[in-house]
């Protein structure tokens, strides 16, 4: 049997196994990658001993992993075409985005866990601010008030959030839809700190002036928070193929069970995601909250009477308006900022165990 | 919370119980809270709120009734007390204003190898002026002759966001330096460009992680960085809570003003000896009568204990302000006294 | 509770496209009819309005009259839920709900809307169901396992299944048997033998053989060109149609047989 | 053919009708908070808008040269945020969707959503703390070597709080929420389409361009718009980072940078009184005003290709 | 132009449960192979491991040897896109690329290979693989229009057009015809008999009638129960297995055959 080239030009070199033709062997991307790295790591020694400065261990793995995109590729395009290099290439750099995301994430994590964990103790979690000066203290008032206050801007805003979303993809057609989808996009960029002054001037028309309750925090959040739940439920939702709509109105079910028990379900991890992103955009927001929900030191269970704090604006506080000793302020900081940071991370999963339990059983 | 509730067995015979609030300058948070503590700590039935959310958000709420008392880094204006409509006091009642928290702005720099340096009014106008852009420059040498000084670029820094700081070190380099600061006092920072920071905070941490970096802060802030000595008539002074409490004593009251309207025209050019004239005076400002009686008690309760030696001293110790004087104190006793 | 379907000067519409002209038809109860004809004429296009499944594609619609039992469907005050409660569908692509069990498919229709349905009531319609889908024997170890991991002829029994498991008086199938192997062929068409005694049932379909051998009337349409409307061509007996139609058309078409 | 002859009459559902009403009625909340938005910004703005330096301290000239400034700051912030977050978002969405192990991806999913779980104030306290004194050094290398670009001219900051700083601090908070968003969407791409490429004889990568990202196109896009969002109107972490002036200049690497609307209201708003607020409030409507224009260009280009969107 | 596969002692796996196993087979080039058999019993899957597509299904492997031209598809360091490359494949379930035109759906596969071909061999390539599917008078005159909106039928054609536009040396056909009507049907069995010509085609199909028609060679798969993996019962020459077949299992399936 003759061996033919075919159009496609990698094809035909008459190697054992033509269907291995040109490619680069398994090990073939990590030895690039080490080559690369002691290439980075040997300018970066030649340059530290020039300048005398200590050697940048992570700038010469950062520039090594940076080497090796284009490395791979030349080495690919060399031996494997370009089709293949241009896989390659890719694979490098979405993985490269994965890595480079990780940098901010890890030091991040490293500063708030270091620096945190000075105040990471019992009376942190047992006290509020009141009468406390100086060393001591804990934020019992801030855990309070910022679930309150993220709790009640949640239950304003999923409900309000998802059931527009629906009206969106389900129901909504013509210039409404196209209104309100609009609109919505233009909520997206209402600055957090106006979203604060609408939510007081609002409740000083109601409960007299200056008046800073929990609720209006609330309702400072929900502002920033129902556009980020449209946006990611109504994407979730239009996901859901048309098929399966189908096959439930051919069952005689009404359009809003089909959309409760067949569409919601199927789009339940994608809305589930969305609605933790909105928590987490709102539940670290300092400036509407400082205007809304006032500054106070004490536990307050009330949103409808009295000031509330929260833990961003507690943050805020302890570092912009440090006494003395500075350093306690700054442990409180970071201490509740981790604190903020762990709330947040325990609801993600919470809500993933949800959605994993409602989620279409399916692959992937 | 275990610290919460009043109903520690307090050998306190105090009758004061309530809700007060009130809202204004950041400078005074510290303080605040450390007077709040004590005063709550003395009277557990009541609970004071302080929002340190800005001087003139603190005035506008005042402004509206929404505290019963207001933080500020500066008085009302004349225009603004004419103006009136303050919704709290009754119809034709003046305001008190209070010069309760009184604290030193130091000059700080990041420069390795330098503690502190001796400086005249101009220099500092000139470095942050940007007229004077290396820390060898001969006007910084000719000041600190034993200074090391090294060929580095300075990098001032000033505040980006609008503040009572800015105001009072802008006014300070205006009055002392004259014919090198030609910019009017203002809380923005009144030249364009160069590096700014938020926040006192913001400021500090933009000094302590710059090389060759100098700014202006809350004294109690300069922590391990180094700081100037002003040129006052002919010595260099340090900043220390005596001398800033010193230029406040040697300073007029402003004219025209109501009874117990304490405002203070800082006299910038003092050349009194110990004197510091880079300071910050922060007001309590309350209402001379009452609308509405309930909180007048709780008010005057509030503003005694702070004016009280004890009051000044727990401030000092927490917040690193400069005690009030005596004789101060006696004025600010008496404004107090005449609240209704 | 059969029911009887007469379809009068109907035209369906894709927005401004007029998919199908024209059609004058009447189904009677307790009868299969099929519809026949070259692919894009419109036959899927035509048995989605006898339920009013059109409606969900956005833009298309109906000018005419289809009358289930002497009730205009399309008049003004009539649910469309209550007519497709009564008017199954079967799709030519199978769609079984991903977030449910085998079990949850079938018993779809009953408790989607909501309907209580005992433990033991349930477990009988489920079998009932996929026996009568000729899938009970393939799927009876794992009812519990989600419905998307089975093979495609799997799937479309467990839509039929499905579709049947709400006994709706007129069942309308879009190719039911097109992924199907024989032998579920065959059990389909048993199937729609035994429905046959108390429903009515349309079925559209490619397979000539299978036309002749279920239905009771045939229906072929046919489609002049590209960008023209499908037209109904000849609706007679099945027996008629493939032996003796009284079209050119018809005839070319079902000569075309093979097999 | 006992039955009733006509159940086919029916009741109006009123389940259909309390659910679609709820839904409208949710979709007209929207439209009445953010006209309430609106008539409370526009209210609060006309004052401010025709004054002069006279009435408000604030105001060198009048409101126009006030607030020119801080839209080019702005969107010369969020864009370069943008332009930063979005390759690397979807980046790492395919990276979790289509590349990582099965295993790992949720897991590495979840990393990437922890980073918005990190509230703006700690985001500028890591900016001014960590992350700008770390790219001081880079900062001027690039200065030195690459300044003959106009980008990268002028005097680098000793301190390292620029424009590019707190764009990249912009740029890592809209991570999570874009990456999260084209992730979703890129594991929702259907398999049919994946095979129908992979069959072809594409490589990853082409059947990720062929049949993921066409799929995902709007997905994307709404994500840029969320996370542009967020970029225009983050507050506190850039009023932290940056060292901001009223200029205008695209320099990245200087001391002097454009500042940003929502970042000047959180500066200036706490000292102001008066006139001042009104002014600050008439620049937030400005914000809005960019944003609207902002999404009526996205949705514009969703629209354009309409009926080739993959879901429906 | 063509290849010659052979498969030996092949296992597949779907995680744990093992669909098809010990499959033993020879095709040679230029013949038309199909594979019949009840639903389930894994001729699908067993012809996705001819091009390695089972790949992308989570947990699925192979274990064995498939050897085209004597090159095993499963050598640690083959590419599965050069597979691919020359062995084509056409779904079950139709499969255009919403998102692209008919005319960008027909040269997807093309335009991977060869980013720059001139728009005149572009057109000539679309016609002559739309013609080729029989779908070319359909949609002549909406090239520019996507490919979401055909009817199912024209749609698979238009999936075929895109698998013959690659010019493979072996396709694989998973019920290509399940979806079509007589015509086009006929219509893709010509084209069939024409590409055996050139290449080597495998082709799944419920369709007795179709597999005698088309195919040189017939392989009858089973499955012994449920949960049981599939395995090959007989491979022989179409006429041997239709006529004559040495298994009674083939004699029982085919004989059921109808129409
Ligand atoms: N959603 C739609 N929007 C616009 N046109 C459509 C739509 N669905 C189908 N069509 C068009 O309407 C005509 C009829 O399509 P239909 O699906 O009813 O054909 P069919 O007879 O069922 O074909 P097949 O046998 O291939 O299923 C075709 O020209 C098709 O392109
Ligand atoms: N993705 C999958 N995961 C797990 N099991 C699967 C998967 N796909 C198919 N199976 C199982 O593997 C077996 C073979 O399925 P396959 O799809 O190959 O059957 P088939 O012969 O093609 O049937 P049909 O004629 O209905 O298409 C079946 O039992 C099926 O349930
Ligand atoms: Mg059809
Ligand atoms: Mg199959």
């Amino acid at each position: 049997m003759t061996i033919q080239t075919t159009q496609a030009p990698e094809t035909g070199v008459a190697i054992a196994n033509s269907l291995t033709a040109g490619r680069l062997p398994k090990s073939a991307p990590w030895t690039i990658l080490v080559a690369a790295i002691a290439v980075s790591a040997a300018v970066f020694a030649v340059v530290s001993f020039g300048s005398g400065s200590g050697y940048n261990w992570g700038g010469a793995l950062f520039v090594g992993a940076l080497l090796y995109i284009p490395a791979i590729w030349l080495f690919s395009t060399l031996v494997e075409g370009r089709r293949r290099a241009m896989d390659r290439l890719v694979t490098a750099l979405v993985t490269g985005a994965f890595l480079l995301a990780m940098i901010p994430l890890v030091s991040l994590g490293i500063t708030v866990v270091t620096l945190g964990a000075a105040r990471f103790d019992a009376d942190f979690f047992s006290m509020s601010m009141r009468n406390v000066t100086g060393e001591g203290g804990g934020i019992v008032h801030a855990i309070v008030g910022t679930l309150l206050m993220t709790g009640a801007a949640a239950v304003i805003s999923i409900p309000i959030g998802l059931m527009t979303s629906i009206y969106l993809v389900e129901y909504g057609r013509g210039r409404l839809a196209r209104g309100v989808t609009f609109l919505v996009d233009v909520m997206t960029g209402i600055p957090s700190i106006v979203a604060g002054l609408f939510a007081y001037s609002l409740f000083a028309i109601f409960l007299g002036p200056g008046t800073r309750t929990g609720i209006a925090g609330a309702v400072a959040l929900s502002l920033l928070m129902i556009p980020v739940v449209v946006r990611s439920s109504e994407e979730m939702l239009r996901l859901v193929p048309n098929e399966l709509r189908e096959a439930a109105f051919a069952l005689g079910v009404p359009k809003w069970l089909t959309i409760v028990k067949v569409v919601l379900p199927t789009s339940i991890a994608g809305i589930t995601t969305g609605v933790m992103l909105s928590i987490a955009r709102v539940i670290g927001e300092t400036a509407p909250l400082l205007i809304a929900a006032g500054f106070t030191a004490s536990v307050n269970y009330n949103l409808f009477d009295g000031r509330m704090q929260s833990l961003p604006v507690f943050v805020y506080t302890q570092y912009a308006n440090q006494g003395n000793p500075p350093q306690a302020y700054l442990d409180r900081a970071w201490a509740a900022a981790l604190t903020l940071i762990l709330i947040v991370m325990a609801l993600n999963l919470i809500a993933r165990l949800v959605a994993r339990f409602f989620a279409p059983k399916f692959g992937r | 919370a275990s610290n919460e509730g009043g109903a520690a067995p307090s050998e306190s015979a105090s009758t004061l119980s309530g809700n007060l609030v009130g809202a204004g300058a950041s400078s005074q948070d510290a303080a605040q809270q450390s007077w709040i503590a004590g005063f709550q700590t003395a009277n557990p039935d009541v609970t004071v709120d302080y929002d340190p959310s800005g001087s003139g958000a603190g005035r506008e709420t005042f402004l509206e009734g929404a505290s019963n008392f207001a933080g500020s880094d500066r008085a009302f204006k004349d225009e603004e007390l004419a103006a009136g409509g303050f919704k709290k006091c009754a119809a034709d009642s003046t305001i008190v204003e209070l010069p309760l928290y009184i604290s030193p702005i130091a000059v700080i720099f990041n420069v390795e190898g330098v503690d502190s340096l001796d400086l005249d009014a101009a220099t500092v106008a000139g470095i942050f002026a940007g007229t004077i852009t290396n820390w060898n420059d001969p006007a910084i040498a000719a000041t600190n002759p034993d200074a090391t000084l090294p060929d580095l670029a300075i990098t001032p820094v000033h505040r980006s966001d609008d503040s009572g700081t800015t105001e009072n070190f802008t006014e300070y380099l205006g009055a002392a330096a004259a014919d090198v600061w030609t910019w009017e006092a203002d809380g923005v920072w009144p030249l364009e460009g160069g590096e700014a920071a938020q926040g006192t905070s913001g400021l500090v941490d933009a000094v302590s992680n710059g090389n060759g970096t100098i700014g202006y802060a809350d004294a109690s802030r300069a922590g391990d960085l180094g700081t100037v000595s002003i040129k006052v008539g002919d010595e260099f002074v340090p900043y220390s809570p005596e001398a800033a409490a010193a230029i406040v004593d040697h300073s007029p009251f402003a004219e025209g003003r109501a009874e117990g309207d304490l405002a203070i025209d800082i006299d910038r050019t003092s050349e009194e000896a110990g004197v510091y004239p880079i300071v910050l005076v922060s007001y309590l400002i309350a209402c001379g009568q009452y609308e509405d009686p309930a909180n007048v008690d709780l008010v005057k309760g509030y503003l005694s204990y702070i004016a009280s030696p004890e009051g000044q001293d727990t401030a000092a110790a927490d917040a690193g302000s400069a005690p009030i004087s005596d004789s101060l104190r006696e004025k600010i006793t008496a404004a107090i006294d005449s609240i209704k | 509770m059969s029911k009887r379907i007469e379809v009068r000067d109907l035209n369906v519409y894709y927005s401004k496209f007029l998919a199908v002209e024209g059609v004058n038809l009447a189904i009677e109860p307790r009868s299969v009819t099929a519809f026949i004809g070259p692919s894009g004429c419109g036959k899927s296009t035509f048995l989605r309005t006898l339920n009013r499944m059109h409606e969900v594609i956005p833009g298309a619609r109906v000018e005419g009259e289809v009358l289930i039992d002497g009730n205009n469907l399309y008049d003004p005050d009539v649910d469309p839920v209550l007519v497709r409660r009564q008017v199954g569908m079967v799709f030519q692509r199978p769609n079984p709900f991903p977030t449910m069990s085998i079990k949850e498919n079938v018993l779809a229709g009953v408790k989607l809307n909501n309907k209580r349905i005992s433990k033991s009531d349930a477990e009988e319609l489920v079998e009932k169901s996929l026996r009568g889908a000729n899938l009970w024997n393939e799927v009876k170890d794992r009812l519990d396992r989600p419905g998307s991991g089975l093979s495609g002829g799997q799937q479309q029994r467990l839509c039929i299944a499905r579709a049947i498991a709400v006994s709706p008086e007129v069942i309308l199938m879009d190719e039911p048997c097109s992924a199907l192997d024989p032998i579920s062929t065959l059990a389909i068409e048993d199937l729609i033998e035994d429905l046959k005694q108390q429903y009515t049932i349309v079925i559209v379909t490619h397979n000539m053989q299978q036309a002749s051998r279920v239905s009771d009337k045939t229906a072929f349409f046919n489609i002049a060109g590209t960008g023209k409307p499908g037209n109904l061509i000849e609706y007679d007996d099945t027996t008629t149609i493939f032996s003796n139609p009284s079209v050119q058309a018809t005839e070319d078409y079902v000569s075309g047989r093979f097999g | 053919m006992t039955s009733a002859p006509a159940p086919i009459k029916a009741k109006l559902r009123i389940g259909d009708l309390v659910f679609s009403r709820s839904a409208v009625f949710a979709g007209s909340m929207i439209l009445v908070t953010l006209a309430a938005v609106a008539v409370f910004l526009i209210v609060q703005s006309i004052p401010a808008v025709v004054a002069t330096t006279e009435d408000a301290s604030i105001l060198k000239t009048n409101f126009w040269d006030y607030v020119g400034p801080l839209v080019f700051g702005t969107v010369w912030a969020a864009a370069l945020a943008l332009l930063v977050a979005l390759p690397i978002s979807i980046g790492i969405a395919l990276f979790i969707s289509h590349y990582a192990p099965r295993r790992l991806a949720s897991v590495l999913g979840y990393v990437v959503d922890l980073l918005a779980a990190v509230p703006s104030v700690v985001f500028g306290l890591w900016g001014i703390g960590v992350f700008a004194p770390a790219l001081v050094d880079a900062y001027a290398w690039l200065n030195e070597y690459l300044g003959w670009i106009p980008l990268f001219s002028g005097t680098p900051s000793a301190t390292g709080r620029t424009i590019l700083t707190a764009a990249l601090v912009l740029a890592v908070m809209v991570l999570p929420i874009m990456t999260a968003i084209c992730r979703e969407v890129f594991l929702q791409t259907p398999v049919l389409h994946e095979e129908a490429a992979l069959a072809l004889g594409a490589t990853r990568w082409e059947m990720i361009r062929t049949a993921v990202l066409p799929f995902g196109r709007s997905g994307i896009i709404s994500a840029s718009v969320l996370g542009l969002g967020r970029a225009l109107g983050e507050t506190m972490a850039v009023a932290m980072v940056l060292s901001a002036s009223p200029v205008i200049t695209f320099q990245l690497l200087t001391s002097v940078n454009p500042n940003t609307i929502a970042a000047n209201i959180a500066l200036s708003f706490p000292e102001a009184y008066g006139l001042n607020v009104n002014v600050l409030i008439a620049t937030g409507l400005i914000l809005f005003v960019v944003t609207f224009a902002v999404n009526a260009f996205a949705r514009w280009i969703v629209s354009r290709r309409k009926e080739f969107s993959g879901a429906n």
